[in-house]
């Protein structure tokens, strides 16, 4: 089906034209994405002004002085009214300066770029490697669910896969430690004890045989690549359980509702096999929805996974966001928040991208 | 015309043998038979019509030849014999193998069975080079050959379109290329034309005709449509409800039908009522303009003129912009230009600047019934709800008035409490009809109101219609496509073509004297009850391009 | 990360002076058996080694400059990268840091400081001008330093040459040593315009180095080669993450991938202390947990009510319910067992209802309605506290109505601002610092409205008092005095806890400042293989 | 009286007792839990054997005596505060999801049958809403306004309106097109009879299962959000702060904090047996072979 190059006349009618859609599309989203960014950063900036306190008192603490406190404003600026202060964090940021952390003195400025940027990384790395595990996992399972459908592996993977969802992410990471902590000793803790002898000997030498991954993220710009990908086992483990269930279903959903197709039953009838018919006819035609699940999930795992983040310890930017609106340092929530935005816009923008190229009645007009 | 069609076959095993087939179909929580013990057999290279209405199990008979159970059936008994093997017995594996090399399938909707994400040309090759039989660059060629065969316009080129780059006339061409592609012994046609145009039909007919022939291929041709059935097959099988009620060759079925049901199958073609008298206008049309999105413009300088009590039929194929009259008068799609007067009075463009009585007095009928009921509405809710929204009934008089509708279109009270997926499509129909009564319109707007219902259905609408018409002296706007409808109901007609409106007089003037080509072409198109219709009008057509070209 | 963490748990900290308080008291309840036996002989600390330490404390907004520093990770951060004047030793002593002798004068109203040949990270000596510049950063009106407060009594500083530093004061504190040795008035190099490069290590005089530091996340410490005191920095380097989340803290312990931990979660202690190679420590501290009323607001303003409502409490109770029994009793002045002057003699207030129903009846109400704020940020089980507070005082006719006020702004809007709230202090490092603070009538935080001309004029005097027991005498009244009609309510006294694998070793006695050695434990404590 | 009137429509009862005679037995299993549930929350005083904040024991007392499952780091009986539990969460979890779908989907179908600057104007807002991660969302909104119960519930809500408001809009979308609703646009309809009548009972399907799906989500939230601080308050029991509480203890292989966990991934496996059966039987979708 895929490979007809060395056909003559390959460039069918409608490749040039194709791509003018897709880059108005494309504009127009990134023009929308823009003014929701601007607004996401009024809404921040009113929020945080909204909120109890300010930098100086969160950071003074309450046995500060006020006096103290007053200096401290004054040393932070705050003394200008919120509109001009909002105004020109927002005419840096219009030429991608974020501006620098409250907590930086005089002397020893923290730029918000250099506090955010490897910690992005961290995130972005995390989000890689969970995603790298979890796509291809669920669009898998999901095509096999769909494609047995009824049969136990299907019941079996859809009961797990609920449990998995709605167990709290932070209790998901707490029993996976707690599997590495008791690795040696399963059957002598009480959860061992509780199940039948035979069924927690036997969970106990299956565990014997896991390495021992470590339960910290901690990691700094000295660790090799080795070893972070060593220590975020655990991680994104814990993430690819929570967001696989989401893919997983939305595959075996769309899949199913596609499978009902005229086409695929005439692809029964042409003689090809189910596999093929899977793999070759009903996925190309549920990339859309499938790309717009993953996206979601794919965000989440950049901007929703403070909890993970904490419980492993691992610097992402999830935690760094919670800190700075705990603390009030409003530059570093601001451009988190941004970064955030941008990336759920972007996100959703590639999906789009993705369900006009692999819908030909989108790329290629009559 | 085919001297091999009289011709007796080669002895021997036929090539198919379908014994005492019984198959079930799951449906409200039960399994019911769906075809009940059917005899069917088939010689190399024969056509067989199978013909009926839906719900005969037609289509479930085509498949069971392939081995093959829709989902929600099962096969229950009986036997399946192609070339010698046991269709019902072989292992799944087998027949895969089978399915696409040996038996082919052409379906009713080529738009849908096709996979909009491959090429045309990629999805015509894939059964033979999946199953080995030729490679990638042979299978190619092959299948450019056969486009060219099918008269396929560009055939070299448009196997890299996809699907919905062509227009529904070439799919369904390609789609026989893809059945043919690797020479199959059997192919099942399952209604293949019927969502075609008229004058597309012709063509489309034509040239599967011809590929069938020319490689002596096997067919089942199924068809709910007897006149197109006698221009494919060497002979024709009736099916109802699941039981073939008569078999026999194609001239001899149409020449002395032994049943009262086959029969009937084109009763529709011989309805046709007595012009009536002519009367005041009732609505009339002046230069009317209109589209769609403020740019896309569907009818231009339309002006026609509707009597009061009497029936005007708006005729053309798809694309003519007759649906687009039809949103235009009951308010839909706003007037770019022109004007419309009602009862003597300007109508309003858009509902919104109608009042509540003038929409009450202006009802309309669609094309699909499915879509124009709600799903989660019982019958009497859809039906009360024009009674207590325009006539502010209430209670009792509301409920007793619902009776009467539903009387009104020859179904009971037993309804009432049904949703519409509980009803069959005629009887979705005559809701439809309940309700745009139910509001006492003066005119009463019909799009393609039969087009999606069985022959008998039809004839049934149809002739409710007019009797409702009779009773209540109600106007009608017909709009359709098929001129045995236009026959059968209209007192006036107007023929459209591309937004513009080509031809237009009393049913007389325009069906049997056709000023325009178009028209011409289009009454030429409709097939007849004759096996020789295709062939003649092929000559016919070829000898007045030739003329036209010299 | 938690709600209840509230950022003045070390804030207002104390420091601890000699051992005047008994070793057998002061430690913990819950060594783990054998710690002590092999402590006693353990005076060769081993050198060298890497020790990780899980902290609770620390966020992305730390900074190094001294002025900021609240919570327990920059508390450590000071005591092992910074130089003080003065130090609390780990057996609980005063002791010369940068400064090798002082002597007061003139009522302890002059103090003076001579400096020892100490040298910064960078080997540059420390002098006289450096310590000045180093205290006034904390003092004047611009100052952004939380500790303005702390040297608000010093009204002049100067240099005698090189290595003399006179500190000139308001009144006279005889405390003035143990002030210095607060944790924000680290002495660091000052440059030629008195200013200091904080974020310089070269600056830093402290025996260890802050070899790396990312905020909230990690530090990691690397030993002073040039450290004046060589009994002081046995560990070749410490690295200290940060954890907050107490499971993922505990986790880690019990896996191994960190040596220690502060704050294990109290309900699991004694799990915890069973898990092999894990040793667990507690010790009384300087906090106290409870509720403050405003003495000058009805029905508060009615010393009855107040002493009904401090016999309406069932302490042993509330002590379970707040810390699972990992603390003390209070006796409703905020001078804990671990301070220097706390009077033992004062009769404990016990859970008596006939007795607060005395009380009641004798500010002539059988039954009374009071509103009391609560809200986790006070301290983690204050709502619960509060929840067992009305149900003890329902027999007794009194009506608690608990308000659970939103966690983030109670300090800005609950505190100081209701009249009978939940409440914590981590206390201060002396009684007159606690009780001028917070008792003092017309002081910024005194949230009981406490105001007696006896107890005005016994903090005056206490002060300047050179003589230890007539200070004992008088503190002493003092405690009474709030104990008898103060507008505090301290039911418990928590304690402070660790946890560490049994590689982690340290010296019999240790500093009884807040916990782990009074946050010293990196440069004082070694690691054992 | 004609018969249209005596023969009144079946009542949803009676069809729901005659679907179930077919349900097959996850259904059973899915509506048996989920009025168990349902008992439990309605009656949980006068089921529970303590009250939710009785501290009625020792802490961490073992299974079984008094204390069926034993007491908590406070004392408290955890079935008491399981059961209570159920009163709290579930009924937290009802109103924010009902509070959720009635905003967001009246604001979707609307933005679907109106389109044009309205549904440019809600499409932005939610937007802006879904580009600020829901956590950090809820802790500023929490943090300025206090974590009580009713705050809680509005934020929640808040952030799965503008899910919902999506899901609305996209099914309407498909539904606005369909000829019964010209139909009764050019019968002249009111706007509230377009929403209520015509689109809403056809769009039922993905917004219950949508609806069971946001409605176990709001545990996780919850939990989530007590995690950071500032979920429910004590000593109201919920299952979520309740796994939270005691999270620490898994560590130990100590299956209490399994409890509350357990009681949410009963419930939504419940929610969704009985969501997957009412599909199958709308959509008459033939999920199975």
């Amino acid at each position: 089906m895929t490979d007809v190059a060395e056909v003559p006349g390959r460039t069918g009618p409608g490749r040039q034209r194709a791509i003018v859609p897709l880059l108005g599309t494309v504009l127009q989203r990134l023009g929308l994405g823009l003014v929701t960014l601007f607004m996401v950063s009024i809404v921040i900036y009113l929020s945080i002004e909204a909120l109890p306190g300010d930098f100086a008192q969160s950071i003074l603490g309450r046995s500060a002085s006020p006096e103290t406190v007053e200096a401290y404003r004054q040393m932070l600026g705050f003394d200008r009214p919120p509109i001009e202060r909002y105004l020109s964090w927002m005419a840096g940021a219009v030429h991608g300066d974020f501006g620098s952390s409250l907590t930086s003195r005089p002397g020893a400025v923290r730029a918000v770029s250099a506090i955010i940027g490897p910690r992005l990384y961290n995130t972005f790395f995390l989000a890689a490697m969970t995603a790298i595990i979890a796509v291809p996992l669920a669009i898998l399972l999901g095509a096999l669910t769909a494609l047995y459908r009824g049969s136990f592996f299907d019941r079996a993977v859809n009961g797990l896969t609920l449990m998995t969802i709605s167990v709290p992410e932070f209790f998901i990471a707490y029993i996976l430690c707690y599997l590495v902590i008791s690795k040696d000793m399963f059957a002598m803790t009480q959860l061992g004890q509780l199940l039948p002898s035979w069924l927690s000997s036997g969970i106990g030498s299956v565990l014997s045989l896991m390495p021992k991954l470590p339960t910290l993220a901690a990691i700094n710009e000295s660790t090799t690549i080795g070893e972070r990908i060593w220590k975020l086992l655990l991680p994104s483990l814990t993430l690819t359980l929570v967001i696989i269930a989401h893919m997983m279903r939305m595959t075996r959903a769309v899949l199913i509702n596609v499978l009902a197709s005229p086409y695929i039953e005439m692809g029964r009838l042409k003689g090809l096999s189910s596999a093929w018919i899977v793999f070759k006819h009903a996925l190309p035609n549920a990339w859309a929805p499938i790309a717009t699940v993953v996206a979601f999930n794919l965000a989440y795992l950049i901007v929703g996974v403070v909890v993970v983040e904490v419980v492993f310890v691992y610097p992402g930017i999830g935690q760094l966001m919670v800190d700075a609106v705990r603390s009030r340092d409003m530059p570093v929530v601001q451009a988190c928040a941004l970064i955030f935005a941008a990336t759920y816009i972007v996100l959703n923008l590639v999906a789009d991208v993705i369900a006009i190229v692999t819908n030909p009645r989108l790329m290629y007009s009559r | 015309m085919n001297a091999s069609k009289s011709e007796p076959r080669q002895k021997g095993a036929p090539l198919l043998q379908i014994a005492g087939l019984k198959v079930d179909g799951f449906s409200d929580d039960r399994w019911h038979p769906i075809v009940k013990g059917v005899d069917l057999r088939l010689e190399r290279g024969e056509i067989l019509g199978l013909i009926g209405e839906s719900g005969a199990g037609k289509s479930t008979l085509g498949l069971v030849a392939m081995g093959y159970a829709k989902p929600g059936c099962r096969i229950t008994g009986g036997s399946v014999t192609f070339d010698g093997k046991d269709m019902l017995s072989l292992p799944e594996e087998e027949l895969r193998l089978m399915r696409g090399s040996r038996i082919a399938y052409v379906a009713q909707s080529a738009a849908a069975s096709f996979n909009p994400s491959h090429r045309l040309l990629d999805q015509t090759i894939e059964t033979a080079v999946r199953h080995g039989l030729l490679g990638r660059r042979l299978a190619a060629a092959r299948a450019v050959e056969m486009f060219g065969k099918l008269r396929l316009p560009r055939a070299a080129e448009i196997g890299f379109r996809f699907p919905h780059q062509v227009s529904g006339g070439q799919l369904q061409r390609a789609m026989t290329a893809m059945a043919m592609e690797c020479r199959p012994d059997l192919i099942i046609f399952d209604e293949p034309t019927t969502a075609l145009d008229v004058t597309t039909q012709v063509e489309v007919l034509a040239s599967m005709r011809e590929v069938v022939r020319e490689f002596n291929t096997a067919a089942i041709y199924i068809s709910h449509d007897l006149a197109v059935v006698a221009q494919m097959a060497d002979r024709i099988m009736v099916l109802r409800h699941g039981i073939a009620v008569e078999e026999a060759p194609t001239r001899k079925m149409l020449a002395e039908p032994e049943t009262e049901y086959t029969r009937s199958l084109w009763s529709v073609r011989a309805m046709s009522q007595a012009e009536r008298p002519e009367t005041d206008t009732h609505l009339s049309i002046e230069g009317l303009s209109s589209g769609y999105a403020k740019s896309v413009k569907v009818l231009d300088d339309v002006s026609l003129k509707v009597q009061r009590g009497r029936t005007l039929a708006i005729v053309g194929e798809s694309g003519s912009g007759k649906s687009t009259l039809a949103q235009v008068i009951s308010g839909m799609v706003p007037v770019w230009s022109g004007k419309m007067v009602f009862e003597g009075q300007v109508l309003p463009s858009g509902f919104r600047g109608r009042s509540r009585d003038l929409l009450r007095k202006i009802q309309m009928i669609y094309q699909s019934p499915d879509t124009a009921l709600n799903p989660r509405h019982t019958v009497e809710e859809i039906i009360g709800r024009p009674l207590e929204f325009y006539l502010g009934l209430r209670g009792e008089e509301r409920d007793r008035r619902v009776v009467e509708l539903l009387d009104m279109i020859e179904m009971g009270s037993q309804f009432l409490d049904r949703l519409p997926g509980e009803l069959s499509g005629g009887q979705k129909q005559r809701v439809c009809i309940a309700r745009a009564l139910a509001a006492k319109p003066s005119l009463v707007i019909c799009d393609e109101v039969t087009s999606a219902l069985d022959q008998l259905v039809q004839t049934e609408i149809l002739k409710l219609l007019d009797t409702l018409q009779q009773e209540l002296g109600i106007t009608y706007v017909f709009i359709t496509h098929d001129i045995a409808t236009v026959r059968a109901i209209a007192d006036q007609v107007v023929v459209m073509n591309g937004g513009k409106l080509v031809e237009q007089g009393s049913r007389a003037q325009v069906l049997e004297t056709p000023q325009q080509d178009y028209t011409n072409l289009l009454l030429s198109s409709v097939p007849e009850m004759d096996p020789d219709w295709l062939t003649r009008l092929l000559a016919e057509r070829r000898g007045g391009a030739i003329a036209a070209a010299n | 990360m938690h709600a209840s963490d509230n950022k003045d748990a070390g804030i207002i900290g104390s420091i601890n002076r000699r051992g005047l308080i008994k070793t057998a008291g002061a430690f913990g309840l819950a060594l783990a058996a054998g710690s002590f036996s092999l402590a006693g002989k353990a005076k060769a600390a081993v050198k060298g080694g890497n020790m990780k330490v899980g902290c609770s404390f620390g966020q992305t907004t730390d900074s190094v400059e001294p002025g900021t520093y609240a919570h327990g990770f920059s508390i450590m951060l000071s005591y092992t990268c910074h130089a003080k004047l003065t130090v609390v030793g780990s057996d609980n002593k005063l002791q010369g840091d940068i400064a090798e002798s002082w002597e007061g004068s003139d009522q302890a109203r002059k103090w003076v400081f001579k400096l020892r040949s100490a040298q910064f990270h960078d080997g540059s000596a420390v002098t006289a001008k450096d310590v000045i510049a180093s205290i006034n950063h904390h003092r004047g009106d611009k100052t952004t330093s939380n500790s303005k407060s702390v040297v608000a009594n010093v009204k002049n500083i100067t240099a005698d040459g090189d290595k003399t530093v006179v500190f000139d004061l308001e009144t006279g504190d005889a405390d003035f040593p143990y002030i210095l040795t607060d944790y924000q008035l680290a002495i660091c190099k000052a440059k030629d315009d008195g200013t200091i490069d904080w974020q310089n290590d070269g600056s830093r005089a402290g025996p260890y180095q802050l070899a790396e530091f990312e905020p909230g996340v990690r530090a990691l410490f690397k030993k002073a080669d040039n450290y004046w005191n060589p009994d002081v920095g046995h560990l070749a380097s410490a690295e200290v993450l940060i954890i907050t989340d107490a499971t993922a803290r505990q986790n880690a312990l019990l896996t191994g991938d960190v040596d220690i931990i502060d704050r294990p979660e109290i309900r699991t202690l004694a799990m915890l202390q069973g898990a092999p190679g894990v040793k667990v420590e507690e010790m009384a501290g300087f906090r106290f947990h409870g509720f403050t009323m405003f003495c000058d607001t009805p029905p508060f303003d009615n010393n009855d009510v107040r002493m009904a409502l401090k016999y309406g409490i069932d302490r042993e109770a509330a002590l379970n319910v707040a810390l699972a029994g990992h603390g003390k009793i209070g006796n409703d002045h905020p001078i804990t067992p671990a301070y220097r002057f706390y009077d033992p003699e004062i009769p404990q207030i016990t859970y008596d209802p006939d007795r607060a129903a005395h009380h009641l009846k004798k500010a002539g109400l059988t039954s009374l309605n009071v509103d009391l704020s609560a809200s986790s940020a006070a301290y983690a089980s204050a709502v619960d506290c509060s929840l067992l507070y009305q149900s003890n005082l329902k027999p007794i006719g009194i009506n608690l109505n608990i308000i659970n006020e939103p966690a983030d702004s109670y300090w800005s809007n609950v505190w100081l601002k209701k009249p009978f709230i939940a409440t914590d202090w981590g206390g201060r490092p002396t009684e007159d610092l606690m009780f001028s603070v917070a008792f003092k009538s017309g002081a910024a935080w005194n949230d009981t409205h406490f105001n007696n001309p006896r107890f005005e004029s016994l903090l005056l005097s206490a002060r300047a008092e050179l003589d230890e027991a007539k200070r004992r005498e008088m503190y002493g009244e003092m405690q009474r005095i709030v104990h008898d009609e103060g507008g505090l309510i301290a039911p418990i006294l928590p304690n402070n806890i660790w946890a560490y694998r049994s590689r982690v070793k340290h010296a019999e006695s240790i500093s009884k400042a807040w916990e782990l050695d009074g946050w010293q434990f990196i440069s004082r404590w070694w690691i054992e293989d | 009286m004609t018969p249209a009137v005596t023969r009144r429509r079946r009542s949803w009862f009676s069809r729901l007792l005659k679907e179930m005679r077919h349900a097959r037995f996850t259904a059973w299993f899915g509506v048996l839990v989920i009025l168990a549930y349902a008992i439990l929350a309605l009656f949980a005083p006068q089921i529970a054997p303590y009250n939710e904040a009785t501290v009625a024991g020792q802490p961490y007392m073992a299974w079984g005596g008094h204390f069926l499952l034993g007491t908590d780091q406070l004392g408290r009986d955890v079935l008491s505060r399981l059961i209570y539990g159920a009163r709290n969460t579930v009924g937290i979890a009802v109103i924010t999801t009902c509070l959720a779908f009635l905003l967001g989907g009246t604001l979707g179908i609307v933005a679907a049958l109106y389109g044009g600057w309205l549904d440019q104007l809600c499409s932005r807002i939610v937007d802006v809403f879904m580009s600020i991660p829901s956590v950090i969302f809820a802790l500023l909104f929490l943090s300025a306004f206090g974590s009580s119960i009713p705050n809680l519930i509005v934020t929640l809500a808040a952030l799965d309106a503008t899910r919902v408001f999506r899901l609305a809009r996209a099914a309407a979308g498909n539904v606005v097109v369909m000829d019964f609703i010209q139909i009764a646009r050019v019968r002249g309809e009111s706007a509230v009879w377009l929403i209520r009548r015509e689109i809403l009972p056809n769009i039922m399907a993905p917004l219950i299962v949508e609806f069971g799906l946001r409605f176990c989500f709001v545990f996780l939230s919850i939990a989530a959000l007590s995690f950071l601080g500032v979920g429910i308050q004590p000593p109201t029991a919920d299952w979520g702060s309740m796994v939270r509480e005691n999270a620490a203890l898994i560590s130990y292989g100590n299956i209490t904090p399994l409890l509350p966990a357990a009681a949410i991934a009963l419930l939504t496996i419940a929610i969704n047996f009985v969501i997957d059966w009412y599909l199958y039987r709308t959509s008459g979708l033939r999920d199975e072979r």
